[in-house]
Formats: C-alpha cells, sequence, structure tokens
C-alpha cells in the first residue's frame, strides 16, 4: 500500500491530461519571446532567423516606455488604492453587524457580472457630459471600479477567518483602533492584502476595454500594443517588451514561493524542538 | 442592539485622556462605525457605477441629432432594438458564441483543478502559479498569438500539412467562430481553474471516504458527492468567464472576420464609427437585462438540478 | 531592482515581515502620489504640444524641426479611424493638432472644435502643393485653411503577383474576383471601402449622396462580402496576409504594397483602370489648444522636405512638399502609385468629396449592417 | 459591605440584544486585591459581565466603576484593566517577547528596560528564554502564560480571565490553578475569573458570584456558598445537593417548625431566610454529611429508611443512590470507603437505613 491514502491514490490519466493542459496553456504565450528573436517585423512562420535588433531597439523606442511607465503607474495606484477601499469594506462588512450588509456586498460585486464595455461605455458618457477631460486619471477610475470587487473578494475570506478577540486583546493591551489595526490587524491579514495587491494590479496592468475607452493622449501599454498591432515596423519590439515583462513576472513569482517555501519549511522545524 | 441614551448627568470621567462626547458615541454605535468604514468604499462605487449607470440610462432614452442629443425621452431605440434583425442576431451569437467558449472552459478546466486539488500533493501553490502564470502577458498578445497558431501559415497548419493529413491550409481556423471560441476559452482559463479549484480543494476528505464506505465507486463518488460540493466554483467560474466575454469586442474583432462579430462590436460602432451614442447606450442596457435573465435561468436550472440529484 | 532586494532581505531575516509591508505600502504610496500624468514631470522642459494622429506617425522622423527646436517631441496620442477620433474630441478631449483627411473635413470643421490655421507662421507653407491645399471646404470665412494638406495617396489593391491572376487590366474587379473567394481582403472603415464601392459600381462621387447611388452601392458591397475573408482597421493583417500567401489581393493603401515590396513579397499596388480612390490629409489645430506655438511647431514640422522625403521612401505616401519628391526618380514615385505633380493623380483617380454626418451616419449604418451579413 | 471596599463597583448594570435581556440588573462589589470569581453555566452572562468589564460590551444602562471612576465613556484600551482571553488570542504573527512587549510601546520605554520587564515576567510565568518562539510553537499551557504575561506586564488595576483554563486537560489544569493562586498573591492584583466550573472556582476565588439567567443570585466565600447556599439553584449548581420539599408550620424564636416530606415534622434554625408561616421551602442536606447504614440505627435520631437503587464505585469514595418513600428524588449518599459500614458490594434492593447530625439539614429560601 501506498502512503497516499485511498481517495488520493495517483491515477495516471489525469497525470497525463494535466500535462497536456499545460502545454496548451503555455505554448500561445510562448510564442512571444519566440517571435521577439525573429528577424523579420512579420509575426508568421517560417522563423526568418535570430535576432536581438528589437531589444536593441526597445531603448529608442520612447512611445512603449511612457505606455510601460504610464501602465505601472496606473497599475500601481489603481493596486494600492483598491486594495486600501477592500481593505475598509472587508472589515466594515466582517467586523461589524450592518443592516443591508448581503445588499451592499452584491453592490461591490457588481462590476463582476457586468461586461467591461457597459462599464467603459457608461463612464464615458459620465465624463463627458460632465465635461471631465479624459487622462489616466479616468482610465484609473475605470480600473478601480473593475478591480475592487476582486480586491474585496480575496480580502473578505482571509478577515472571516479573522479572530475578532486578536483585536481585543490589543485594544485590552492599551492600543487605540489605529495602532491596533497597524500592529495586529494588518499584520494578520498581510497574506491577503498582498494577494489583493498583486491580483489587482495584474488586472490592471493588462486592462484593455476601460483604458479603450477612457484613455486619452496617454496611452497604456495595452492601448499603445493594441495601436501596434496595425504597424508591424514597431511590433517586434512591443514582443521584446512583453518577452522581458514575462521573464521578471516569471522570475518574481517564483522568487517569492521560494521564500515562502522556505518561511514554511523553517517554521515546524523549530517548533518540533520546543513545544513542551 | 439598544444603547443606552447619553445623559449628561453620568458623573465625570476623570480619566487623563477623555475621550470626547463625539468619539464615545462612535465608540458606542457599532454599525455607525461599520458605515463610516465602508463610506469610502460605497463612495467610490457609486461614483464609478451608480452615477454611469444613471446616465447611460437615461442616454438609452434619447435620439441623436447630428452632433448633439435630442433630450426628449423616446422608446424609439429600444423600438429599433427590438425590430430590426441584426441586433437580436448580434445578442443571440454573442450568448452562442461565449455559452459554448465558457462551457469548453469549464469542462477542460475541471480535471486540471480536479487533478491539482486532489493528486497533487506537494508544491501545490507552484501549479497553481504554473496555470495562472500565462495570464500575466497581455491579453491582446495572447489573441495575438492565436492568430499565429490559427492562421494560414499558422503552426496547426503547417503540422497538419507536414503530416500530410490535408492538402491547402485549413481556412475555417481563423477568421471564424471557431477562432473566437478557442481563444476565449484558452484566454480565460484562470477564471475557471482557480473557482474550481478553490470549491475542490474545500471538500472534506472525510466525505469522499465516507461515500467510499458506503459502497459507491469512484464514478458515483464523484457524481454524488465531489460534485455537487464543487458546484459553487462551477457556478462562479461559469459567471466570471460568460459575462464578461459577452460583451467582448477585441477578440471578434481580431479573430472573428465577417461572421464572428458580436455585440460588443456593435455597441463600440456606435460609440465609435457609427456615431450613435443613445442607441449604443440602449443596446448596453439590453445587452446587460439579457444577461440577468440568462444568469438567472442558469441560476434556478442548476439549482432544479443540485435537487434533482440530491 | 527594488522589489528583489526586498525579496532577499525578508528570506535573510534582516527585515522583518512588518518591515517589508511597511515599505511595499510606502512604495505604493509614493507611486500612487506621483501625478499620473506623465507631463507634469516632462514641465521642466517647457509643456509640449499634443499631436493626435495615427499610429506610425509618431515617430522622430516627422518631427527634426521640432525636435531641434523644443528640445523633444511633441506628445502623441493615437487614434484607430478619424471617426474613432472625432468622436472622442467632441466628447472633449482637447488637443493642440488633429490628423483627419479630406473626407471627414466639413464634419470636422462644422463640429466648431478647430481654428483656421495662419499659413504666415508657416515656413514651409510656400513650398506646399497649391492643389492639395485648395480641396474643397478647405477656406474658412477669413481666407486661412482649416486644415493643411500633409500627406496624400491612393486607396486600391495590393496582390500577389505570383497568386492573382490578372484578366486583363487592373481593375476594381480583382477585389469583386470570385475565383479568389475567402482570399480577398478589405479595410473596415467606410472611408475607404464605401468609395470604393461606389467607384466599382460606377457612381460619380458627385451624386454619392442620393438614395439611388446608396442602393446601387450597397448592392456591390453585399456581392463583395461572400468573398472578402477579413474586413480590417489593421493595416498589419493585410499585408500578413498576403505575405503568406493567405490573401491573392487586399484593399489597401501605399504603404503596404512599399512594406511587402521592402520584405521581398511580389506585390503590386495595383492602378485600376476605373482609377483608384485619392485622398488627402493634414492637421488641423484645435480652437482651445492650449500651446497654440507648438502646434504650429508640431505643423511646420511635418511639412519639411526631411518628413516629406520619410514619408514617400518608407511609407510610400505623397507628401504636400514640392520639394520632397526631388530626391526621387519618376520611376520610383510611379511604382508607389504617385507622381512629381499630384495634380496628375488628383485628376487620374477619384478624389473623395467631404461629406454631411448625416451622409456619413447613414453610410456607416449601412456599410456595417452589410459587413454584419445584413 | 463598606463602599471603600468596593475597589470595582457594578451598579444596576443591564444588557440587552435586541429585546433579549443578557444582563439583568446586576449590582455588586469586587474589593481591591481579591481573587473574584463569576461562576455560571454557559450563557448566563458571566462573559458578558465580564466583557463589560474590559470595554467590549457597553452596558445598556447601569455604571460600572474601577477605582471610583466611572467606566462607561471609557474605551477598551484606555481601561486600567487586563485579559486573559479564552483562546489566549496570542497574535500569531509575533514572537512569545513582541507579544508580552505588545502593551508596552505607550510607554515609550527603552529597549534596555523592556527587553528586562521581558523576561522578568518569563521568568514569573516560569517560561524562561522562550522569547524567540512564534506562537504556533507554543503548547497550550505555555500559551496560557504568554497571555497571562502579556497582561500582568502592564500591571493593571485589574485582570480579567476568561476561562482560561477551559482549554487545558485535566492535569495541566490543576497545576495551572495552583500557579494562578502563586501568581495572584504574589503580584496582588485584582483577578476577575470567569469559569463554568464549580471546583475551580471553590478552589481559586476569595469570593464567588453565582450566576444564572443574566441574575446573580449569590455572591459568598467559597465555604458560605457550600455550606450555606441562598437558593435552590446555588445549591444544586455548588456540589450535589438532596432537597426535600417542606412547609412552613410556625416561627418562632429563630426557628422554623416545618412540615417535611418523609420525615415529618421538625424544627431548624430560620437563619437569615425571609420565610413566615405557610410558606412552602425545601430543606436541604448535602450528600457526604449523610450516613449510610445497613441495619436500622438506635437512638432517636431522625432516620430515614429506603432501599439502594445503585452504587457508583470512585476510588477513594463510593455513591450510593437511595429510593426514600414519599421523595420525589432519590437521595444521593457520599461515603469515605473506609468509613462504609459493610464495605463493597453494596447489592441493589436491599434496604438501608440513612441520618445525619442535627446542623447538616438546613432550610433554604422561599421556592
Amino acid at each position: 500500500m501506498s502512503d497516499v491514502s485511498y481517495i488520493r491514490r495517483p491515477n495516471r490519466l489525469l497525470q497525463i491530461y494535466a500535462c497536456i493542459f499545460l502545454i496548451v496553456l503555455y505554448v500561445p504565450v510562448l510564442f512571444i519571446p519566440l517571435f521577439s528573436f525573429n528577424d523579420s517585423i512579420y509575426v508568421r512562420f517560417p522563423l526568418q532567423g535570430f535576432t536581438t535588433n528589437w531589444y536593441a531597439d526597445l531603448m529608442r523606442r520612447d512611445p512603449l516606455w511612457a505606455a510601460l511607465m504610464n501602465s505601472l503607474r496606473v497599475g500601481l495606484s489603481v493596486a494600492v488604492i483598491s486594495t486600501f477601499l477592500g481593505v475598509l469594506a472587508a472589515r466594515a462588512i466582517t467586523r461589524y453587524r450592518l443592516a443591508g450588509q448581503n445588499a451592499l456586498v452584491a453592490f461591490i460585486m457588481l462590476p463582476l457580472v457586468i461586461p467591461g464595455i457597459i462599464f467603459g461605455v457608461a463612464l464615458l458618457v459620465l465624463m463627458s457630459r460632465m465635461g471631465v477631460p479624459l487622462s489616466l486619471y479616468t482610465v484609473a477610475l475605470g480600473h478601480l471600479i473593475v478591480c475592487l470587487p476582486f480586491a474585496v473578494a480575496t480580502l473578505l475570506p482571509r478577515f472571516e477567518g479573522f479572530d475578532r478577540s486578536m483585536e481585543e486583546a490589543s485594544a485590552d493591551l492599551g492600543e487605540n483602533p489605529w495602532w491596533t489595526f497597524w500592529r495586529v490587524t494588518f499584520p494578520i491579514v498581510y497574506p491577503g492584502v498582498v494577494a489583493s495587491f498583486l491580483l489587482t494590479f495584474t488586472i490592471s496592468f493588462d486592462e484593455f476595454i476601460m483604458a479603450f475607452f477612457l484613455s486619452s493622449t496617454d496611452a497604456t501599454l495595452p492601448m499603445y500594443i493594441w495601436s501596434q498591432l496595425r504597424f508591424p515596423r514597431e511590433f517586434p519590439s512591443v514582443l521584446a517588451l512583453s518577452s522581458i515583462i514575462l521573464l521578471v513576472s516569471f522570475a518574481l513569482v517564483f522568487l517569492a514561493l521560494r521564500i515562502g517555501r522556505l518561511g514554511s519549511v523553517r517554521k515546524p522545524g523549530a517548533g518540533s524542538n520546543g513545544a513542551d | 442592539m439598544i444603547d443606552a441614551p447619553l445623559t449628561g448627568t453620568r458623573p465625570a470621567v476623570v480619566q487623563e485622556r477623555r475621550p470626547g462626547r463625539l468619539a464615545g458615541l462612535f465608540h458606542r454605535s457599532e454599525s455607525l462605525r461599520g458605515y463610516t468604514m465602508l463610506s469610502p468604499t460605497m463612495l467610490v462605487m457609486a461614483v464609478g457605477i451608480l452615477a454611469p449607470f444613471i446616465i447611460l440610462l437615461a442616454m438609452s432614452f434619447w435620439t441623436r441629432q447630428g452632433f448633439e442629443f435630442d433630450t426628449t425621452p423616446t422608446f424609439a431605440n429600444y423600438a429599433r432594438a427590438m425590430s430590426e434583425p441584426i441586433f437580436g442576431a448580434f445578442l443571440a451569437r454573442s450568448f452562442w458564441v461565449s455559452g459554448i467558449a465558457t462551457v469548453a472552459t469549464v469542462l477542460l478546466c475541471y480535471p486540471m483543478a480536479y487533478y491539482v486539488a486532489f493528486h497533487v500533493h506537494r508544491n501545490k501553490m507552484l501549479w497553481i502559479v504554473l496555470m495562472t502564470l500565462p495570464f500575466w502577458t497581455s491579453y491582446l498578445l495572447r489573441v495575438f498569438a492565436w492568430k499565429v497558431i490559427l492562421g494560414y501559415e499558422g503552426v496547426i497548419n503547417s503540422a497538419l500539412l507536414s503530416m500530410g493529413l490535408i492538402d491547402a491550409p485549413l481556412e475555417f481556423l481563423l477568421y471564424s467562430q471557431t477562432a473566437v471560441i478557442i481563444t476565449l476559452a484558452h484566454a480565460w482559463a484562470a477564471f475557471a481553474i482557480l473557482p474550481l479549484y478553490v470549491s475542490l480543494e474545500k471538500i472534506d476528505r472525510s466525505l469522499l471516504e465516507a461515500a467510499t464506505d458506503l459502497g459507491d465507486g469512484p464514478a458515483w463518488r464523484f457524481l454524488r458527492v465531489t460534485l455537487p460540493l464543487s458546484m459553487p466554483g462551477v457556478i462562479a467560474a461559469v459567471f466570471l468567464i460568460f459575462i464578461p466575454t459577452t460583451g467582448d469586442f477585441i477578440t471578434p474583432a481580431l479573430l472573428g472576420g465577417p461572421d464572428g462579430a458580436m455585440i460588443g462590436n456593435l455597441i463600440q460602432l456606435q460609440f465609435g464609427a457609427v456615431n450613435n451614442w443613445p442607441m449604443g447606450a440602449a443596446l448596453s442596457i439590453v445587452l446587460m437585462l439579457w444577461i440577468a435573465t440568462v444568469a438567472l435561468v442558469f441560476l434556478l436550472v442548476t439549482r432544479k438540478a443540485q435537487e434533482r440529484l440530491a | 531592482m527594488d522589489v528583489v532586494d526586498q525579496l532577499n532581505a525578508v528570506r535573510s531575516g534582516k527585515l522583518s515581515r512588518r518591515a517589508f509591508s511597511r515599505s511595499l505600502l510606502a512604495a505604493g504610496v509614493g507611486l500612487a502620489a506621483m501625478p499620473l500624468a506623465p507631463r507634469r514631470v516632462l514641465a521642466a522642459e517647457g509643456e509640449q504640444g499634443t499631436f493626435f494622429t495615427w499610429g506610425g506617425f509618431d515617430v522622430p522622423e516627422l518631427f527634426g524641426s521640432y525636435e531641434a527646436k523644443n528640445g523633444t517631441l511633441p506628445n502623441f496620442s493615437i487614434f484607430g479611424g478619424s471617426e474613432e477620433a472625432l468622436t472622442k474630441m467632441r466628447g472633449g478631449f482637447v488637443v493642440d493638432v488633429a490628423h483627419p483627411c479630406n473626407a471627414g473635413l466639413n464634419r470636422w470643421v462644422a463640429s466648431g472644435l478647430f481654428q483656421p490655421i495662419d499659413t504666415s507662421r508657416l515656413s514651409n507653407w510656400p513650398d506646399v502643393i497649391p492643389e492639395l491645399a485648395a480641396i474643397e471646404g478647405n477656406m474658412s470665412a477669413s481666407g486661412k485653411p482649416w486644415l493643411v494638406p500633409f500627406d496624400w495617396g491612393q486607396t486600391s489593391i495590393t496582390y500577389r503577383t505570383d497568386i492573382f491572376e490578372l484578366e486583363g487590366e487592373e481593375s476594381w474587379d480583382m477585389l469583386w474576383d470570385e475565383r479568389y473567394a475567402g482570399r480577398l481582403g478589405s479595410l473596415a472603415s467606410g472611408g475607404d471601402a464605401w468609395w470604393c464601392g461606389a467607384i466599382k459600381a460606377g457612381v460619380g462621387f458627385d451624386d454619392i449622396t442620393t438614395d439611388e447611388a446608396f442602393e446601387k452601392i450597397a448592392a456591390v458591397m453585399r456581392a463583395q462580402r461572400p468573398l472578402i475573408r477579413v474586413y480590417t482597421d489593421d493595416t498589419t493583417t493585410l499585408e500578413q496576409a498576403l505575405s503568406s500567401g493567405e490573401m491573392a489581393a487586399a484593399m489597401t493603401w501605399n504603404s503596404s504594397a512599399v512594406l511587402l515590396k521592402s520584405e521581398d513579397v511580389p506585390v503590386r499596388f495595383a492602378q485600376p483602370k476605373e482609377g483608384a480612390l485619392t485622398w488627402v490629409c493634414g492637421p488641423m489645430i484645435h480652437k482651445d489648444a492650449p500651446h497654440l506655438d507648438r502646434a504650429y511647431d508640431i505643423i511646420d514640422s511635418l511639412l519639411s522636405v526631411e518628413a516629406g522625403q520619410f514619408m514617400i521612401n518608407d511609407y510610400g505616401y505623397g507628401h504636400s512638399n514640392q520639394k520632397a519628391f526631388d530626391a526621387f526618380d519618376d520611376e520610383t514615385l510611379a511604382g508607389l502609385g504617385l507622381s512629381k505633380n499630384p495634380v496628375d493623380i488628383l485628376n487620374a483617380g477619384h478624389f473623395m468629396v467631404p461629406q454631411s454626418q448625416e451622409w456619413e451616419t447613414r453610410m456607416n449604418e449601412t456599410f456595417e449592417m452589410i459587413k454584419a451579413g445584413f | 459591605m463598606t463602599s471603600t471596599d468596593a475597589f470595582i463597583a457594578i451598579r444596576e448594570v443591564e444588557k440587552f440584544y435586541g429585546s433579549f435581556q443578557a444582563i439583568a440588573n446586576v449590582s455588586m462589589d469586587i474589593r481591591h486585591g481579591e481573587f473574584f470569581s463569576l461562576l455560571g453555566a454557559s450563557g448566563c452572562g458571566k462573559t458578558t459581565l465580564l466583557r463589560m468589564l474590559a470595554g467590549f460590551e457597553s452596558a445598556s444602562s447601569g455604571e460600572i466603576c474601577i477605582d471610583g471612576q466611572p467606566m462607561s465613556e471609557v474605551p477598551p484600551y484606555l481601561r486600567p484593566v487586563n485579559m486573559v482571553f479564552q483562546n489566549y488570542a496570542i497574535f500569531p504573527h509575533l514572537n512569545v517577547r513582541d507579544n508580552i512587549a505588545y502593551g508596552l510601546r505607550r510607554l515609550r520605554l527603552p529597549r534596555s528596560k523592556r527587553h528586562e520587564m521581558v523576561e522578568e515576567i518569563l521568568d514569573l510565568v516560569k517560561l524562561p528564554g522562550y522569547g524567540d518562539r512564534r506562537a504556533n510553537e507554543l503548547s497550550g499551557g505555555q500559551r496560557q502564560r504568554v497571555a497571562l504575561a502579556r497582561a500582568l506586564i502592564l500591571r493593571p488595576k485589574v485582570l480579567l480571565l476568561d476561562e482560561p483554563l477551559g482549554a487545558l486537560d485535566k492535569q495541566l489544569r490543576e497545576q495551572m490553578q495552583v500557579e494562578l493562586r502563586r501568581l495572584q498573591r504574589s503580584v496582588g492584583i485584582t483577578f476577575v475569573f470567569v469559569t463554568h466550573d464549580q471546583e475551580e472556582a471553590l478552589t481559586l476565588s476569595d469570593r464567588i458570584a453565582v450566576m444564572a439567567g443574566g441574575r446573580v443570585l449569590q455572591v459568598d466565600t467559597p465555604s458560605r456558598l457550600y455550606e450555606a447556599p441562598r437558593s435552590r439553584e446555588v445549591a444544586n449548581f455548588i456540589g450535589t445537593m438532596n432537597f426535600l420539599g417542606a412547609r412552613v408550620v410556625s416561627r418562632a424564636n429563630g426557628h422554623l417548625r416545618l412540615d417535611i416530606e418523609a420525615l415529618g415534622q421538625l424544627d431548624l434554625p430560620a437563619g437569615g431566610t425571609p420565610l413566615s408561616e405557610g410558606d412552602r421551602t425545601c430543606v436541604a442536606i448535602r450528600p457526604e454529611k449523610i450516613t449510610l447504614h445497613k441495619d436500622r440505627p438506635g437512638g432517636d435520631a431522625p432516620a430515614l429508611s429506603g432501599t439502594l437503587e445503585m452504587t457508583t464505585y470512585l476510588g477513594e469514595r463510593s455513591h450510593f443512590h437511595v429510593r426514600v418513600p414519599g421523595c420525589d428524588n432519590s437521595f444521593s449518599v457520599s461515603a469515605q470507603n473506609n468509613t462504609i459500614q459493610g464495605g463493597e458490594g453494596q447489592a441493589s434492593g436491599r434496604p438501608v437505613w440513612l441520618t445525619w447530625r442535627d446542623d447538616a439539614l438546613f432550610v433554604l429560601g422561599k421556592d
């Protein structure tokens, strides 16, 4: 008998399926770095030859860098704000018994069940009616609406699992609510905050539809990519930049995972020679 | 909760740091604090959702007049949306395409989520990350990549040609509804895997052991225990994919070809080339109502099915 | 990279998780507090003008004199089609210079969003081909033009000489050739396709507003739809399809043929016997242009000989500066469908006639219905 | 009780949750330096009362004063009380030292001083050298000590303990009881201790408040509570008690003449009971104060005859259930095993006789 239980014993068929699934998942994505080294402005087979020109070229593509910076700015702002608002909302929802609570949660989650195009259009109409000029701020507002439900959805379970006596203990030990939040609540929900931050940043960074309707002179990266899809001369540089972004995000995620694993390995080890 | 009224006759507090009366009220009224804490989020949502929707709704009753709008309320736009077959046809096509894409995505992702939840014992996190990493690349570029794969000289056609299975490249692969469905299914996989995985992971293993103990083989166990218990994940995945894809317009614009355009493209046209914002607003409202209806029907059907199964 | 250092510090235990979170938050707040509009950051170099244009015109080669004068490039905002651009500007989007074409001129002027251009402020104005500036509806009441011609060209057929078997002369019939059903491409915008349909249907551009013309053109477009593999605004798609052989012929602008030739794809930019569709585009100044001086710098830069040579050589478009053509021989120009004397081209082809908003809307609605199969 | 005794004064405190009355008009005083327990079944309001002392719940009406200062407007973090939570609420993201030093931030002490205080308190709770441990590396007993240390380091005027021993196994619980008592003596802080375990309350407390249904039934020392419960409820809650229904025949000279079921008429001291002629009441007797006889005892002391129903052997002593004709409930009798006449193996159904000393039987308040 193996060391795994009856329910968990390996299933060959599923393993094969999982492998195929991952391959299909990755193949389209890996075309991006592949063609970023292809010596042709057209993305098509057969490959024309190896070149790193597109990477060298990147340095000179000011609009591309500007678009990247815009996306980073919007993404980080949106991630910070939506996570902050998400923390407030999740805490209020889990901490207090509020009348109409379910309706409020449903309202926050509304953007999840409404196509982006409708939001983009509605916000565009509102902005133009109110005479608000389109800018990265309007894009950020649109992204905020899209991201908030995700932030709240990520944070809510974390806050729901939160033991209220922790906060009471802090208050009891003399910390006012503000310090209690920073010394106890926040560190305990920290993983949820990080998850929310990463998720909202990723969503905003790749959001196209809102940006399509709400951006002006300052294109976000997806808007720039969209405009370059029609102009093959710049397109390989877009592929090159995207490959770099892909690589950086892979590296970051694996680094984070490694740190996480080291942390979790250390803990039980230290615990075993201690308690009782 | 009933709080004591704040009477003025209480003995003075001789505490060093005495909080004010207002702070006292704040300290005592739980729900007041709750609503205060919720208010910034609600404010943003009100500005970002309520206000635009009110104006969108209002605009859907207007009519275009050259560069301006005639704000006399009229049902003309809705009447047009009902009477002209193009709108209905596009709506039906959108629901068809994203419906198929949704079903395909959920069906394909379920075994994967199941595998990770039940058969991966170490490094589960690594698997989750592996499955979501592809979605960190730009959506547009992923769509574009599918264009390369499905294209005339694309990966599939080249492979089939070199294997001698076909004589000429398959043209239906690209610029068709098939292309849109394939791409949507790939692009939204993460939105299926995560809720499915979470709902499967939550299932208490002892329930499965109990089902086995009570005489269910793997197939029955799956049908009678695993599947019903993972239904919340399935429903979440269906909503998370079906609703946004119904309104998608980039994927059909890039890969759909003449017969692949969806309602999102039509709405976008009203705000772009056709330049009929009130009509676009009306179409958006109609789309939203239809989505709500479809979602409701889906919920009722799944509930009924679950009852039957149970 | 900052984040990596931080993660390492966490790992080695130098930084507590709390400190990490705090610094992460600080970084986030810092970045969030950074103004979202990068222009404010550049303010030290002086505010730059904004050019609202098609993708591909946001390249430094066109702004040599602007850069020399102001030390940096202007800001760009990119649109996919001039209709989209006008819609956005009517929605309150303010730029200094926008880039429409002659077909839209009337409507752009009628929107009241633009100011006439003082040509005396443009050093390159004397070299501008006068016929291009004299397009219909371009003169304001003050005698100043609304639009300064910059690029001009044709909408015609780019076809694979090795795939497409020409029967007789080059003609618009090529895009209605049933032998190549499913291997023909078209631009998606009515601003090109509808006019080409009019040429094919034999409707004179002066009669294009009549109901009869509408029906005739619509019939032609409906007949074409089953043959078309894809309608797209995205010229890359057409170019790639042509280069792979997926398409035998497609409606394109000059630049597609030029690009494909430079990639050694055997293509020709047809000169159909019925005549090609000819257009001219150019900058207009927004009435509330926040940087009026820069706006004139942008336009003057676009009109320069250097910009012109780049346009002809790299994009295959005509340019409005007569002197820009001096560097090219007649044969090269003919191959591009251009000529040193644009009047030849304008006379040989069909020059777009500006239309009213009502017409544009009706045309777009009809054409979108046809494309959708109704 | 004089007002100077009232270190914590609870005056007419009521608490409603909606229409549910959690605390019903409670008034009592807790003295300085006292180990005071709130004893009651779950849901009796004892934890609510404790949380009102801590400031987590506010009174719907009434006032709580600690050391002479009214507390209703004072938020929990400004109150001179600290609490040991039922689940200990050890912060999972901090190690033991930071947990204990948590409340010291406000005091703005130098780092070395803080460190010193933590080490000192760790010694006090017998956890020296555990400063670097994380919360999830501690056993239940250690967590409890950390929670104690964390609260005590702030030298509160009152330490509140919410069933802190409930999560521990029996052996550890007994050990911790001793330790809690030792700690309380050595630091001299007023302890308010919530428990549902009467034995624990009796062992630890100077005084105990027995609560039920949001009311305080009786506040007294453990021995008084045991020996002289004022009501059937209290008597029932603390230890085992045998009750006999009774009716007052007459009252004179501090004595009551009672007509008791199965026993007939008897004279008993009235004590503080407000009974008068004709009232229905109960007399009570503890199981260990009854002597079990196999044979009819001599003398004229009151004796009851009955049949043995069941015997439970408990090691050092045995428990007997005896059915007495004319009584609703069977009698509980407890006896040390070395004193039982007849030893082991008392067969069920055999006749037995019960006797007691005169002062063992006492009368309770009105039914």
